[in-house]
C-alpha cells in the first residue's frame, strides 16, 4: 500500500502562507489514492516558485528549464510510456515563455499530466505581471497596468485539449479529485491551480478566489459539449468556474506511434545487428 | 555533372548514373548544388569515378548532361579537353553550340520510344552511358531498383527510353568521351548520402528516440530515421520548434534510452539552453549540428564550417562535452555510432559536427561493419527489480561518473535539477558542493581527451608543408597532397575527425612543422584559433573559403602555392 | 496617386502555379486601393516560401528567421507607429515555431496585419507535416500520417484575437478585400489564407479547395459575438468558411502605451540630459 | 554586514545604513548575497564605507546586524577584533552570544516606541550608527526619503524607531566599535546599483525600446527602464520569452530607434539566434548580458564570469561584435552609452557583459557626467521629405559602412534580409558577392579593434607579477595591488572593460611581463585562453573562483601567494 508518508519531502522553501502548499498536498493526496509508488511517478518541471514542487515531495524528478516542462515530459513519456508522468509549472513558465509548447501539447495528445501553478505573477523573479495577470494589474514591469491575460482554459480547449479543467488551491478536496481524474485520463489533461502568491499579488487573495470560485457542475454543465465549455471557460469577473471545464476521449499520441507498439523504448534491446538488412539498400 | 533548373530532375539523373557507376565497382564522390528554391533557377550534380576510394570533387568535366541552356552558359568553361557536353539542342534551340556539344533529341526520343516527353531525363541517362562506353544492362537494372516502387510499367517504359538515348549515341552518332568507363565487377559497395551514413550509425547505435525541426542539411537525418522509425522501434518526432526538440531528448535520455536531435546553425541557437541543461544535469545526448554558411539564414542550401567555435562555447556556464566532425560518410556512421558511446560514458553532451559538403554528397563505402559498433552505456544501471540501496544519481566518485539509474527502477528514485545540486539531485546553495560539483563535471573532460580520435596523418613523413583541416574537408585536402607531391611538393595532411577535446598527440605532430597551414572553409579561422588558444601553435599561412562552395583538391593546391609565395 | 506599377517587384523564386502568386498579386492591389505609398509600408517576414514574399514587391522589408515574424513586426511597430506594419509568413512559421510569438500578439493586440500563408505543409524545407496539414497526410516526417491540426482560427478567438479571418489564395478579390479590412481594423488582424502548395501537398489542392470553401456571410453570421465566431471556426471537413469570422475592436496595446503619447518614438529626439532629474534620486 | 532571512528586510536595513554613509561623505561599496527564495534561508547585504573609491568587499566585519541567529553562527567568525554582533538577544531567545555580542531589544524598542515590533529593522538601523559613534540626524534624512511614499505618519514612526535604537545603545549601553565613523562632509555622490547605472546609462543615451524577459541578475534594468518609460518615451516590454524580446529589439532598431534588451545567460541562449540576424542584416543592437553561475539554472543568484566565450561566439557564421564588460557601476553608465554608439556606428550588436557582482552591488559614484555622453549615430540618415537616390541599405563601401535609412523615408525603400543579400537587401545566391558582403561585414571589427578600449594599468610598472582580470572583479584586483604592494610585493594590474575585440596594445603590455597571473571568476579559464588565441601569451599563473562567492582582495592576494609558492 502506497502512504503519504512515501510521498513526505524535505524542508521547502516556498514563504509561509503560500498556496503552493495546498497544491503540494492535493497531489500527494492524489498519487497515494490513485495507489501509485513514487517510483512510478516521474514528475519534470520548469523553473520558478511552482517548479521547485518535486523536490518536496519524492519522486523521479527533472527539474529543468524555465517554460520547456512540456517537452522534456514528452521525451520522458515516450522513452517510457509505462511511467505516470506528471509536468508542473507556474503561468509564467507555461503561457509565457512556453506557450508554444503548450499549444501543440494540447494538439498531440500526449498522455501528461500538466498541473500549472497559476498565481497569476512571476513569483521567483519577484512580482511581475504573468500572461495571466488580471488586466490593469501594477508590477514593475507594468506601471501602466498589465495588458488582456491570456485564458488558458479557451486556448486549451481551441487548440484540441482533451481534459481541460481548473481549481484552487485553497480547495484542497477538489484538487486532489481533480489531479486523480486527470491521471487517469487518457491523454494531455490540463489542471489550472488557482494559486494565491502572499508575497507578490496583494489582488488574487485566498479571500479573493474563495469569494468567486463555484464548481461548474453546480448547478449543471456538460463537459463534453465544447461550445458550452468554451463559453464557460469565458467566466472571471465575479465568478469562476472550478471542475472539468471540458473533456474529450481521442487516441493519444502514444497509440498513435507505431514505434511504441511493442513496449516501452526503454526496455528494448540494443543490437546493432538490426540494421543490416537496411544496409543493403543502398546497394 | 548533371546540371538544370530545380524541379529538372537533376538529381535524379544524377543518382542513378552514380548508382550505376558505383554498382559495377567504381568508386564514386557525387557532390550537390542547389538552391533554396524547389522550381526554377539552377542546380548541379557532380559526379566522380574513380578506381579507389574518393572523397572530394574535381572542377574539370569529362561530361556536361545539360538539362537547360543556363547549364551551358555557366559550366562550358568547366569542360575539359575532350569532354563532352551532352543536351537537348532541339528542345533548348541553341543557335550557337560550343564546339564539344553532343546534342540529342532527349524530348523526342521519348517521346517516339515510349510516347513520354517527361522520360527525356531517362533518355539522357542512356545517352550517357552510351557516349562513356558503358554496358547499358547495369543502367537497367538500377532504373528497375529506383522505380520498382511505381509499378512494372513505369519501370518498363523508363528501360526503353534509356535504351533509345543509348542506342542514339552508340549506333546513330557514335560520339565517345576521351575518357571511356568500363564496369570494375562488383563491389558491393553502398552509396549514400553522409546524412544517411550518419542515421544509420545512429540507428546502428540504437538510439531510440529522436526529435528535430526541418532544417537544411540536416533534414533528411530526421526524414530517413522517420522511414524506419516504425520497423526499429525508434520514436521520430517533428517537434513545434527546437527547443521543444531538443528538450524532449533530454527528457528522453534522463528516462533511460539513447536519443539525439539534428539540425544547422539556426536551429542549433535554440536548443542552446538545453545543451546546458543536459550538461548540468549530466544527461547523455547527441546532437548532430549540420553546418551551413551563416549568419542567421546565409546561403542555406550551400557549405560553411561556420560553427566550430559557437558549438564549442555554446550556452552559459562551463561543462565538458565532445565535438565529432566526421570526415566522410563512413566516419560518419562509426562516429555516430561512437557519440553514443562517449555521451553515456562520459554522461554529457556530444555533438557531431556536419556540414553540407558531408550531408548532401554521395559516397561509395564498403558496407558498414555493424561487428565493428559496440554498445557502450557506462554507468547505467539496467532497470531491475531489487532497489538500488542509497541510490544517488549524482554520487561524487573518484572518476566524477555517477551510476545512472532509470527512472521506474523498484524502490529508486532518480532526481536531477538544472539548478547546482547535491548528489541526490536536489537544489544546493552551498559553497563547497557547488565547487565539488563542477570539479566532479568538468573533470570528465579529461577523461574524454585522453581518447580523443587521434589526427589522421597522410603524406610524406618530412614535410615542407603541413596541412590541417577538420570534417568534410578531408577528401579535398588528402587529394591536394597527392596533387602538390606529383608537383614535387613534399606535403602533409594532418586531419582532425575530433575538434574537441583536440587530441593530446596534436602538439608534438605540429610543433616541428615550420610551414603550418590551416584550411577551412570559414573567414575567420576558428580552427587556427582554438589550435593556438590550446597548443601556442600559431599556423604560418590560412586558406579559406567561405562562399558557400566547397573547396577541390586543384583549388587548395593552387591556393596553397600563392600563399607560400608571400613566405 | 499610388498604383500597382509602384508596387511591382522583381522576378520570384516560387514554383509556377504556386498559391501564393495569387496572395502577392491580393495584397498588391489592397496596397494600392488603400492609397498606401510603399514607403509607408513595412512587410516584416519570417523564413519559408511565403516568407520570400516582401521580395517580390516593392515595400520597406525585414525578411528575418523562421517563426518570428511577429515580435520583430511587432518592435518595428512600437518604434515607429506611423507605418503600416504587416507580417507575413507561413503556417509552420506561424504556427509552429512561432506559435508563442502568435498567442501573444494576439493578446497584446498590436496593431500589426498578419498574413499567413497556411499551405498546410513545409513547403522550402520540401514537404514536411506541418501544424494545419490535414490529420493523416503522410510525409516523410509522420509516415504513420499526420496528427491532429492545430485549428488557428480557434486559438486567435480564444486567445484575445479582434479580427479573425480567412481567404483563399484562389479569390483575389476576396482575399483582395479582406486584407483591405485587416489592415484598417485598429488592432492585430489575422487574415489566415488557403494556399495550395503545388509541389509537396497533393491533397489541398486549388480543386480541393475551391470545392469546399463558401463566404462565412452567406446565409448569415455575425462576426461579433464570440460563441458564434467560435463555433464557425470549427468547420472543415466538407465546408469551409472563408471571411470575417471574428471581429472585436478593443484598445490597442499601442494606444495604452504612454511612451507613445508624444507621438513615433524614431521621431524624438536624443537628449542625454534629460536623464539629468533622474540622477538627484540616487543621492 | 546586515544578515537574515530573505523577507526580513536584510536589503533595507543595509540600503538606508549605506546611504547614510555615502551622503555624510563617505564612499561606500556594498554587495549583496542571497538565494533564489522570497522568504526563509539565509541573506547578507555588507555594506563597506572608505575614504576614497572603494570597488569590493573585505571579508572583515566590524559590526555584524544579525537579524536571525543563522547569520550569528555563519559570519561570527568573519567579525574583526574589536567588531561588534549587534542583534536582539531577548527575541534570537540566545543561549550563549559570543562575546563580542551586543544584544539591543529591537524588538521590544519598537513595541515601546512606536508600538509596532515590525520597526525592530529601523531600531537597529539607529542602534548601529550609536555604535559606530554616527550623527542620527543623517539617518533621519535618509528614512524620510525612503518612506516619503507611504506617507509622514510611516516616516515619523520609523524616524522614532531609529530614535530609539539609537538611544538605546548611546545612553544606555554605551558600547562602540573599534571603528568609530564620523561623516565626511556632504559629496552629492549617488549611490547605485550597476544595474541602475547601466539603465541611466541607455536613457541617457536615448535609447527608446527595451524588450527583455525577467532574468536574475539583469531583470532590475527593465523594471528601472520601465519605470522611466512612460516619462521619457521609452517602449519597455515584458515580452513572452528572449526569443521574442531579442526579434523585437532587432525590428525596432531597423525601425530607427536605440534598441535593447537585458538578460543573463539562459535567456541569452534563447537571443542568440536574433543576434546573428542583427549581425547579418547591419542593424545595431544593444545586448546586457547580466551573468550568473551556470550551467542551466546553476546558482542563480550568485556571481559568476562563465559566458564570455559563450558571448564572443554565440550564433552560427561569422560576424562583427563588441563586447563590454564594465569594472564599475560608472563604468556601466558610460560604457553602456559607448554601447549604443558602437552599434550605431558599426551597424552591429554589441554586447554589455555583465554580472551579479556589477549588478546588484550598491557603490557611491560622482555624478555622472551627462556633458561626457555623446550621441554618435554613425551613417543614419536622419528623417527627411527628399527621396534618397539610388539607396541600398547593403552599400559597399570603402570602409564596410553603408547609409542607414529609416523606414518610412520618404520615396525610399529600405529593405534587408537574414539571408545572403546584395546591395539593395535582397536574397543572392552568387558567390562573389557572398565573399564581398562577408568581407564587408568582417571587415568592421578591424575598425573597432582600433578604437578599443585600453586596459586600464594600476600598480607598479616594475613589477615582479602582474594581475590580468576583466569586468567586475575589478575593485577586488586593484586593491589587491594595494595589499600586495604593503606586504612589500610589486604587483601591477591589467584590467580589461573591452574583452572584444581586445585592445592592440594589450600584447606590448603583457609580452614583457613573465609572472602573469589570469584572474577570473570561472572555472575554466576562458580570457586566459582567449589571450592565448589572439595574441599567444600563455599566462604562468590562474586565480579562479567558481562557487558563486565574490573574490576580495585579500583572497586574490593569498591565492597569488599560494601561486607563485609553486613557481
Ligand atoms: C530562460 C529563462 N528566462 C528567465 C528565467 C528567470 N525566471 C525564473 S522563474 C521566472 C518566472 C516565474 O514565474 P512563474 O513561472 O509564474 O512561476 P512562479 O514563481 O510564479 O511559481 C523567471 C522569469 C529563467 N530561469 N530562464
Ligand atoms: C530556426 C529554423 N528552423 C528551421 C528552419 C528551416 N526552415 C526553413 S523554411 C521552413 C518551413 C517552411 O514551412 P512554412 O513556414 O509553412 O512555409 P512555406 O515554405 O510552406 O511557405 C523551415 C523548417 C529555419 N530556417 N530556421
Ligand atoms: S513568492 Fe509567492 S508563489 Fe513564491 S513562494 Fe512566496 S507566496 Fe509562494
Ligand atoms: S514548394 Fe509549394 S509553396 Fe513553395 S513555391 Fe512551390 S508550390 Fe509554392
Ligand atoms: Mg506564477
Ligand atoms: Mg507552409
Amino acid at each position: 500500500m502506497v502512504t503519504l508518508e512515501d510521498y513526505k519531502g524535505g524542508p521547502t522553501a516556498w514563504c509561509p502562507g503560500c498556496g503552493n502548499f495546498g497544491i503540494l498536498l492535493a497531489l500527494q493526496q492524489a498519487l497515494v489514492a490513485l495507489e501509485l509508488p513514487p517510483h512510478q511517478v516521474l514528475i519534470v518541471s520548469g523553473i520558478g516558485q511552482a517548479a521547485k514542487l518535486p523536490h518536496y515531495l519524492k519522486c523521479n524528478t527533472l527539474n529543468g528549464l524555465h517554460g520547456r516542462t512540456l517537452p522534456v515530459a514528452t521525451g520522458a513519456r515516450l522513452a517510457n510510456h509505462e511511467l505516470t508522468v506528471i509536468a508542473v509549472g507556474g503561468d509564467g513558465d507555461g503561457y509565457g515563455e512556453g506557450g508554444n509548447h503548450f499549444l501543440h501539447a494540447l494538439r498531440r495528445n500526449i498522455d501528461i499530466t500538466y498541473l500549472v501553478h497559476n498565481n497569476q505573477v512571476y513569483g521567483l523573479t519577484k512580482g511581475q505581471a504573468s500572461p495571466t495577470s488580471d488586466p490593469g494589474f501594477v508590477t514593475k514591469t507594468t506601471p501602466q497596468g498589465a495588458p488582456t491575460p491570456l485564458n488558458p482554459l479557451s486556448v486549451a480547449i481551441a487548440a484540441g485539449g482533451g481534459f481541460v479543467a481548473r481549481s484552487f488551491s485553497g480547495d484542497i478536496p477538489h484538487l486532489s479529485g481533480l489531479i486523480q481524474q486527470a491521471i487517469q485520463h487518457r491523454g494531455f489533461s490540463l489542471v489550472d491551480v488557482l494559486q494565491p502568491c502572499v508575497s507578490f499579488n496583494p489582488k488574487n487573495t485566498f479571500a479573493w478566489y474563495r469569494e468567486r470560485v463555484h464548481r461548474v457542475e453546480e448547478p449543471g454543465h456538460d463537459p463534453t459539449d465544447k461550445m458550452v465549455a468554451f463559453a464557460r471557460a469565458q467566466e472571471w469577473d465575479g465568478s469562476i468556474p472550478i471542475g472539468v471545464i471540458y473533456r474529450h476521449q481521442r487516441p493519444t499520441f502514444e497509440e498513435e506511434l507505431p514505434a511504441l507498439r511493442d513496449g516501452a523504448l526503454v526496455k528494448r534491446k540494443l543490437e546493432p545487428g538490426h540494421v543490416a538488412r537496411l544496409l543493403s539498400e543502398f546497394k | 555533372m548533371v546540371g538544370g533548373e530545380a524541379g529538372q530532375g537533376v538529381q535524379t539523373v544524377g543518382l542513378v548514373l552514380a548508382r550505376v557507376l558505383a554498382r559495377s565497382g567504381w568508386w564514386v564522390f557525387a557532390d550537390q548544388d542547389y538552391e533554396s528554391r524547389i522550381r526554377g533557377g539552377h542546380n548541379f550534380f557532380r559526379v566522380r569515378a574513380r578506381e579507389g576510394p574518393v572523397h572530394a570533387h574535381s572542377e574539370a568535366l569529362d561530361l556536361l548532361i545539360a538539362l537547360d541552356r543556363n547549364s551551358i552558359d555557366l559550366h562550358q568553361s568547366e569542360v575539359a579537353p575532350g569532354g563532352i557536353i551532352l543536351c537537348d539542342g532541339e528542345k533548348l534551340k541553341l543557335e550557337q553550340q560550343p564546339p564539344n556539344t553532343l546534342s540529342v533529341p532527349l524530348e523526342r526520343l521519348a517521346r517516339e520510344a515510349v510516347s513520354n516527353p517527361l522520360m527525356a531525363n531517362t533518355v539522357a541517362m542512356g545517352a550517357a552511358l552510351g557516349v562513356s562506353g558503358y554496358d547499358i544492362g547495369l543502367l537497367e537494372d538500377v532504373l528497375e531498383g529506383h522505380f520498382a516502387a511505381s509499378g512494372t510499367e513505369v519501370v518498363q517504359a523508363n528501360v526503353q527510353a534509356a535504351r533509345a538515348g543509348y542506342h542514339y549515341v552508340t549506333s546513330e552518332l557514335k560520339v565517345r568521351t576521351r575518357q571511356q568507363l568500363t564496369p570494375r565487377g562488383k563491389a558491393g559497395r553502398l552509396l549514400l548520402t553522409g546524412n544517411e551514413a550518419l542515421a544509420l550509425g545512429a540507428l546502428a547505435a540504437g538510439c531510440r528516440f529522436m526529435a528535430s525541426y526541418p532544417m537544411t542539411p540536416s533534414t533528411s537525418i530526421m526524414e530517413y530515421m522517420a522511414s524506419k522509425g516504425p520497423e526499429l522501434g525508434v520514436a521520430v518526432l517533428h517537434a513545434e520548434d527546437e527547443i521543444s526538440a531538443m528538450n524532449m531528448v533530454v527528457g528522453a535520455a534522463f528516462a533511460g534510452v539513447r536519443a539525439m536531435a539534428a539540425t544547422s546553425g539556426g536551429g542549433f541557437c535554440l536548443m542552446v539552453e538545453a545543451l546546458g541543461l543536459a550538461g548540468i544535469t549530466e544527461t547523455p545526448v547527441v546532437v548532430v549540428e549540420a553546418q551551413r554558411p551563416g549568419p542567421a539564414t546565409g546561403l542555406p542550401t550551400r557549405y560553411g564550417q561556420e560553427d566550430l567555435e559557437f558549438v564549442l562555447h555554446a550556452a552559459q556556464g562551463e561543462f565538458p562535452r565532445a565535438v565529432l566532425a566526421p570526415a566522410t560518410a563512413e566516419e560518419a556512421f562509426y562516429l555516430t555510432a561512437h557519440a553514443f558511446n562517449l555521451s553515456e560514458r562520459y554522461q554529457t553532451p556530444v555533438i557531431v559536427l556536419s556540414d553540407h559538403y558531408l550531408a548532401s554528397s554521395y559516397t561509395t563505402v564498403e558496407p558498414f561493419d555493424l561487428n565493428q559498433v559496440k554498445i557502450e552505456r557506462g554507468a547505467l544501471i539496467p532497470l531491475g527489480v531489487d532497489p538500488l540501496p542509497d541510490y544517488r544519481r549524482h554520487r561524487l566518485t573518484p572518476d566524477g561518473i555517477s551510476p545512472r539509474a532509470i527512472p521506474s527502477h523498484p524502490g529508486t528514485l532518480v532526481v536531477t535539477t538544472g539548478d547546482e545540486h547535491d548528489e541526490e539531485g536536489h537544489i544546493t546553495e552551498d559553497a563547497g558542493l557547488r565547487t565539488r560539483m563542477m570539479l566532479k563535471r568538468l573533470g570528465k573532460l579529461e577523461g574524454m581527451r585522453g581518447e580523443a580520435l587521434p589526427p589522421q596523418v597522410y603524406g610524406t613523413s618530412r614535410p615542407q608543408v603541413t596541412l590541417l583541416g577538420w570534417g568534410s574537408t578531408y577528401g579535398p585536402l588528402r587529394e591536394a597532397v597527392d596533387l602538390l607531391d606529383a608537383g614535387g611538393m613534399a606535403a602533409r595532411l594532418v586531419h582532425l575527425s575530433q575538434p574537441w577535446p583536440l587530441p593530446a598527440q596534436l602538439t608534438g605532430m605540429l610543433s616541428d612543422s615550420e610551414g603550418l597551414v590551416v584550411v577551412e572553409q570559414n573567414a575567420t579561422g576558428q580552427m587556427a584559433h582554438l589550435l593556438r588558444a590550446e597548443t601556442g601553435i600559431a599556423a604560418r599561412g590560412h586558406i579559406r573559403r567561405f562562399d558557400g562552395r566547397p573547396m577541390s583538391p586543384a583549388f587548395i593546391a593552387t591556393r596553397l602555392k600563392e600563399e607560400m609565395a608571400r613566405w
